[in-house]
């Protein structure tokens, strides 16, 4: 008996394997697991091997362990590719119809997954019977099950729940020759939580932060967030247009956020490249922006359907010329709604863009969540005027650098904005005493981001080292530490711009050594901060750059050969 | 009735004297005026250009983008508040350069809006290079031995592309600009006005003298049918793309229709607790 | 008499006044006089007000006193939006057409330069008759005058000549009543030089080094190497075409180059936001690849006809993903040229993206400039073979990281590349150890730029004060510590990226304060050195993002609160 | 005569089994081998998507830009060296919709070279979303509704930009298919082939059995004149762009001819110490 566990499925990419893993998962959030799952893509349309990794345990754990318990196979490469992630006394499972390789180190056992599937009416469910195989040996009781299959295909023909309620009966009659008491799972606390990828929880939260509009461009691993608003917004009264490509998308999510309506785009890195001139032309006109970046494998097309977080950099400093705008970098599926709602907030008050910086890992991998907190008073739409006034003056001089902002359709607030240098009517001006003023004004605007807490810290008070992580990171590095006895304070920064230059001060004043670790070439976030605010010494970084998120192991590994 | 000098913000435009744009900015603002537009309601998008400083000079709401990109800009704000007269304006290069791709895609979404082309054949504000409308041979800083590509026909591809409603009128001919921008304002649909309007610093060839040769009033022809698809290509092709008036409209274009009503931007958007709950409860 | 003087004129835009500048530079460059000149512009496309204001010297000079000895007025705006400009003992001259505003602080007198220009047959000639003027008080002999009416107009009817020269002498003979022998201009080598602009450079240097095609869309201020190239190409085999847009132009210049054609194009920062995505596929694809960045002030439109220094953060840090590049900053017009060549040497040599970074003042200012020197031998093709070999490896990995190339058309050579990660052959490849070798690979490759010496020095061993700034602003440091009396040292950079390292760090740990000066508001370049090498209690950073360059007083006040 | 598999690299698709795009690629091995085109000499260019990958299959030159960028891409190369013969290819979402506006201007700018759209009316490699040459009504991840839009008409927007060439395949008809690749590889000029490429993954409207049915041969047609540009606008309009074979052809089309003779990457071109000094003169 065990309160967590690892498997690893594996099959032909289109013939069902990631959504058996992903019913698996939604089983056991169900029984009050936390569960956390990892994908792996073929680089064919179909056809071709593709893998999900799940991790289910008692604990909320945000990664995948080095190693696996289980693994379970339909087709013949899963096996050879990933039996290094097998543990030593690992169980492996394959479908019969498979060749036996005979992997005599481990224990291994085929399961007559495709032939129950056939006898209960049609091999499309051979997937199930692996789900229904595993899940009896996590020992979950089959009701369970056949309630989630009726439930699942209740407006479907009878026959199919028909078919599927047999097959289930079928594996759990089958009787396995195998030792696998020591893999029945226990200790859910019988909470039923939600499954949902970072993307999900991204759409869901501009939804409900009242965001009634998007425009995009398809581009994996960004698209589920136009997928899921495209279904859901025209419920609500809003709009979700796929357009010609990234530049329309985020000059349209200006036009309507200029308009009133909150606004929104998602795209990955070269949709983020072509959206440079316009997250300057929003910046440049003070219109609130939100945009999401899903960051996959670069440069260029780069690996689209693998892990980095190389954007940093780009999204930082890129764009020409100079001008304000704030990044947040959710941790956690949880933190992708909870930031989404709050990037709103913050393009309303601070009238500029706020791109919410996501990675493949967040964005695709799915988690079993804690309740979202429904919350009545969310949203906050900063200076926005329901009235005019004579000349008035959308881009005034104020204290706090923000100016008071009205809607085309409100009386006598008639303006105009532009992208040239402008003065506080809006209109273009070559003045450079206006031209200084204006660039200060637009610049104190977000200097109060900079004195917030915006690194979540874990104190362990055992040493003088800090581990600093951003995105999907957070939670590898957190089980890594763990694994380590928790001899590590660590955390992750919620705001990467502005940086919250005074927490980061006092960080780095108070460690001895600073080690920030994050899936890109550069170690960009570490040169960003040193940038800024100096302190190389004390800083190091720990990257990686293949494609692959880290392992905790591979975290560990590193740290010895830094501290 | 409200007035024309009402639109007018009394800012003194960049362009040189001559120019052809003044005719547009002022028939924009006499067919505000003559449709009652209120102010606050009239949204004026322009692009980069010497063109794109209209929106600068307009009373109402005014949205300068980025070059190329006025478009964009001008469906996300009618999609935002279908209450707004949205009327977007640019350059010859603006809207068949560097924006042909959004140009033609807004025409195939036939928002509800309306697109003035000021079209004087070449790039005024970079002082003179040739556009893709310039004529082969047309001699600019950037041609020097004369351009080689054959132009872009704007009409042809305006109708090829599913336009509803498309126009030509020139700049000296104000009246009857005036009553085309009306036309398309008020057409349901996506409107695209294309304006013949000399750049008399950079453009020597396509001057006030050639168009008043050149151009063909459709208006004059008693059997010429605006509704007849087929007959407005023949008649683009016949002169060339030289003519003014109404070229096409479609009778029955109704605009891209949201499911709504009410503008988006002013919608009652509180998602209740209960609502949250079943959309969660997908994800269980 | 003097050896150098600075004179300011204006008049209304479009109606000649900066070509009879440009014309007196260019009488005087023949003299053997150095000047150069500087520009304003009216927003207005024709009409409005604008300058040039012109410094001629026995010396090289490369930026404009804070104060001129003379103001020449066609139009009313001049003298008053410039009187801050005079010195106090500055003369006014003005056309004896406009209204005499009196300023009675200042010696001034009205000249009949229209009167003149109208009776000698036509008044636009009034400019000449200004430049005349001018050329009379400096004491220029007419002759000079004639010979160069005379080569100008060769081509023009024979009235034009006789008209210019009418009023040629009807300037010179008109008597003035005012002292100004002390203005009297001596000194001059007799040594003829050119007069250029940067831009013209940097186009020269793209024939010279063999490039014969180029693609762009017109910008302010880049257009001019379109306009030069456009006129000279085709007469040497080359095509120039300007094309739909920026994202055109790039990739079209990546065609041709992939197929071995030198290809160039040149861009201001809104065109540069566009062109990212291409430069990081050039890079990724190890394509030879040659940009030019004119800066203007940005953000957004920002404003076009004005001057700033802020697109290196988007050129050192931007583009989704990580990739090598070079950035190449000229200081003067020689510079312009000299690096062009060495930017097609180098795109060749390192096969990626090479980026020319001009900025407004450079472009567009007007430089007598020391002979260019013409070398039979200067291209460098690096690993160009005009062989193939079965399964050619166009990304071999290699000791250096650069592979052989060969161009489309050879036999033997078929290979593929890719904007995706790819093997050795370029067929795309989602394998993780040679994911991080191929980015181990590009990056190598650039490296042994960063051991080079690529500050220009100059030492005055006064103090232990490195003042360090780059492109146009050399000139004006350079005068600047020369009025100071030469008290520090100073320095320009000209490899922004990759960083030279050593030299840099060498730098840092001489002297005791390094203080870098530049157009933009973050301190950019300040703060990539500290990104890349800390060193951040030793930098400080003097940065003006007004829209105009600095000028020397103006550096030398900062200084003072700095030092 | 070379063998087809000359052109194969024997690199395994990642297409799906059934994917029209199959046929396009072995269509144009085998227009190469009957044209003897030099394996060297020939270089395949293609953007992003399943269709980008074509040019990964091909034992030619090859470039796989980015999305929607082939053709830019690929008239740098052959103005570069016209010698080469330059195929480029991608999807319909790569033509039309991000690279519409490049589409576009190589057509009017004719540089001798071919353009093969890989049309399957949906975007495959992001696994099914709506295309601007999707139906209205068409039901996709991002267009759970349907698509709103009406379908931009490959066909017509080609021929109202000044195409020279253009032809339609349909991955079924490989016979056919091949022979219109060798007629446009041999025109003079930019052609443009749009191949009806059904995606059997994402698309199950426009399938084989749905092409079978509506597509009218042009070649079966023995009055049909391809030489004809009205008559081209009209079977287009009247087979809603449904017809397979070549539509348009001109005549006397001669590829955009830049000065030279010998391809720009071959020839000499040092500057001499006089030549530069006489640059240098203009400059004083
Ligand atoms: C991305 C980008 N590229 C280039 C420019 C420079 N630019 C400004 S306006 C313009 C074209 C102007 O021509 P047109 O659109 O015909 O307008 P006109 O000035 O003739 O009215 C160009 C190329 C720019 N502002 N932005
Ligand atoms: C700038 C950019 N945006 C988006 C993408 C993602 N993307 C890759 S292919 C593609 C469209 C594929 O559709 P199509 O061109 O029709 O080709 P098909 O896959 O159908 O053959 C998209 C949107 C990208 N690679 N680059
Ligand atoms: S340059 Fe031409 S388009 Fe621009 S303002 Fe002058 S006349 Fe008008
Ligand atoms: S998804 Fe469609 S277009 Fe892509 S390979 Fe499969 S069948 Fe072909
Ligand atoms: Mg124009
Ligand atoms: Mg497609």
């Amino acid at each position: 008996m065990v309160n967590n566990i690892t498997i690893l499925m594996g099959g032909i990419q289109g013939e069902g394997v990631v959504s058996a893993g992903i019913n698996l998962m939604k089983t056991l959030s169900k029984l009050g697991y936390y569960t956390y799952g990892c994908r792996s893509f073929s680089s064919r349309i179909k056809g071709g091997n593709n893998t999900i990794t799940l991790h289910a345990s008692t604990e909320k754990i945000l990664c995948i362990p080095d190693k696996s318990d289980i693994i379970i196979a339909f087709d013949d490469e899963t096996i050879p590719q990933n039996i290094d992630k097998l543990k030593e006394d690992g169980l492996i499972l394959y479908d019969s119809t498979l060749k036996d390789d005979g992997y005599k180190d481990y224990k291994s056992t085929p399961l007559p997954m495709t032939e129950i599937a056939k006898t209960a009416g049609s091999t499309i469910m051979k997937n199930t019977c692996g789900m229904a195989f595993i899940g009896r040996i996590l020992g979950i009781d089959r009701l369970i099950f056949e309630e989630s299959i009726k439930e699942k295909y209740a407006k479907k023909a009878d026959s199919i729940i028909t078919q599927n309620l047999k097959a289930l009966e079928l594996v759990y009659n089958h009787s396995i020759d195998i030792q696998m008491d020591h893999l029945i799972l226990t200790g859910g606390d019988g909470f039923s939580r939600p499954l949902m990828i970072g993307n999900e929880a991204i759409a869901l939260g501009a939804l409900m932060a009242e965001c009634r509009f998007m425009a995009a461009y398809p581009i994996t691993p960004a698209s589920e967030i136009m997928e899921y608003l495209g279904n859901l917004l025209p419920r609500y009264g809003g709009v979700m247009m796929q357009v010609e490509d990234e530049i329309a998308a985020v000059n349209m999510v200006i036009g309507a956020s200029y308009a009133g309506t909150r606004a929104i785009t998602a795209t990955s890195g070269p949709g983020l490249s072509l959206m440079q001139e316009g997250i300057g032309l929003a910046s440049m006109t003070e219109t609130p922006l939100v945009i999401v970046d899903s960051q996959r494998v670069g440069p260029s097309t780069g690996l689209p359907t693998k892990h980095e977080q190389s954007d940093l950099y780009s999204l930082y400093y890129g764009g020409h010329g100079e001008y304000p705008s704030i990044i947040l970098a959710p941790a956690s599926v949880e933190d992708c709604y909870y930031d989404t709602i709050r990037a709103f907030n913050l393009a309303d008050e601070y009238q500029c863009p706020v791109i919410i910086l996501s990675d493949l890992s967040l964005s695709l991998s799915p988690q079993t969540i804690d309740p979202l907190t429904y919350n009545e008073d969310i949203i906050n739409r900063g200076k926005l005027m329901d009235k005019g006034r004579e000349n008035f003056e959308a881009f005034s001089f104020t204290e706090d650098g923000i100016s008071q902002r009205v809607l085309p359709g409100t009386v006598g607030g008639e303006h105009h904005v532009t992208g040239l240098e402008h003065n506080q009517l809006g209109l273009p001006s070559n003045d450079s005493v206006n031209r200084r003023k204006m660039m200060d004004k637009r610049f104190k605007k977000i200097q109060p981001l900079e004195s917030l807490q915006e690194v979540c810290l874990t104190k362990n008070h055992k040493e003088s080292v800090l581990l600093l992580t951003f995105g999907s990171n957070y939670g590898i590095v957190k089980e890594a530490v763990e694994l380590a006895g928790n001899k590590y304070d660590y955390g992750y920064i919620k705001v990467i711009k502005p940086l919250p230059k005074d927490q980061l001060k006092d960080l780095l004043d108070t460690y001895k050594k600073v080690i920030i670790i994050e899936n890109n070439f550069h170690g960009q976030l570490a040169k960003i901060i040193i940038g800024q605010l100096g302190y190389k010494d004390k800083i190091s970084s720990i990257h990686k750059y293949d494609g692959s998120p880290f392992t905790p192991f591979e975290i560990l590994e590193e740290l010895g050969g830094l501290i | 009735m409200s007035a024309t000098k009402d639109y007018s913000n009394n800012v003194n435009p960049t362009w040189c004297p001559g120019c052809g744009h003044f005719s547009i900015l002022r028939a924009l603002q006499i067919a505000a005026s003559r449709l009652e537009i209120p102010k606050e309601s009239l949204v004026s998008v322009s692009g980069i250009g010497c063109s794109g400083r209209l929106s600068g000079y307009m009373s109402s709401y005014g949205f300068h983008g980025i070059h190329g990109r006025s478009l964009p800009i001008a469906q996300g704000i009618k999609l935002s508040n279908k209450d707004l007269t949205v009327v977007a304006s640019g350059g010859d290069g603006d809207g068949f350069a560097i924006g042909l791709s959004h140009t033609l895609h807004a025409i195939r979404r036939n928002i509800d809006m309306t697109y003035v082309v000021m079209n004087n054949q070449v790039y005024g504000l970079t002082k003179g290079h040739t556009s893709p409308l310039s004529d082969v041979g047309f001699v600019t800083k950037s041609t020097p031995y004369g351009a080689i590509d054959s132009p872009i026909r704007p009409g042809i591809l305006t109708l090829s592309s599913g336009a509803t409603f498309f126009a030509q009128g020139f700049s000296a001919f104000q009246e009857e600009l005036v009553e085309i921008i009306i036309k398309a304002i008020q057409h349901k649909g996506f409107s695209l006005v294309n304006v013949f309007s000399p750049c008399v610093t950079y453009n020597k060839v396509n001057t006030y003298q050639w168009f008043r040769h050149q151009l063909v009033n459709l208006q004059e022809d008693e059997n010429y049918n605006p509704n007849d698809l087929q007959g407005a290509f023949n008649t683009l092709l016949n002169t060339n793309g030289l003519c003014t008036g109404l070229v096409y409209q479609r009778v029955d274009s109704e605009g891209r229709s949201e499911t709504n009503d009410t503008p988006l931007s002013k919608l009652d958007l509180k998602i209740t607790e209960e609502e949250f709950n079943r959309l969660m409860n997908a994800f269980k």
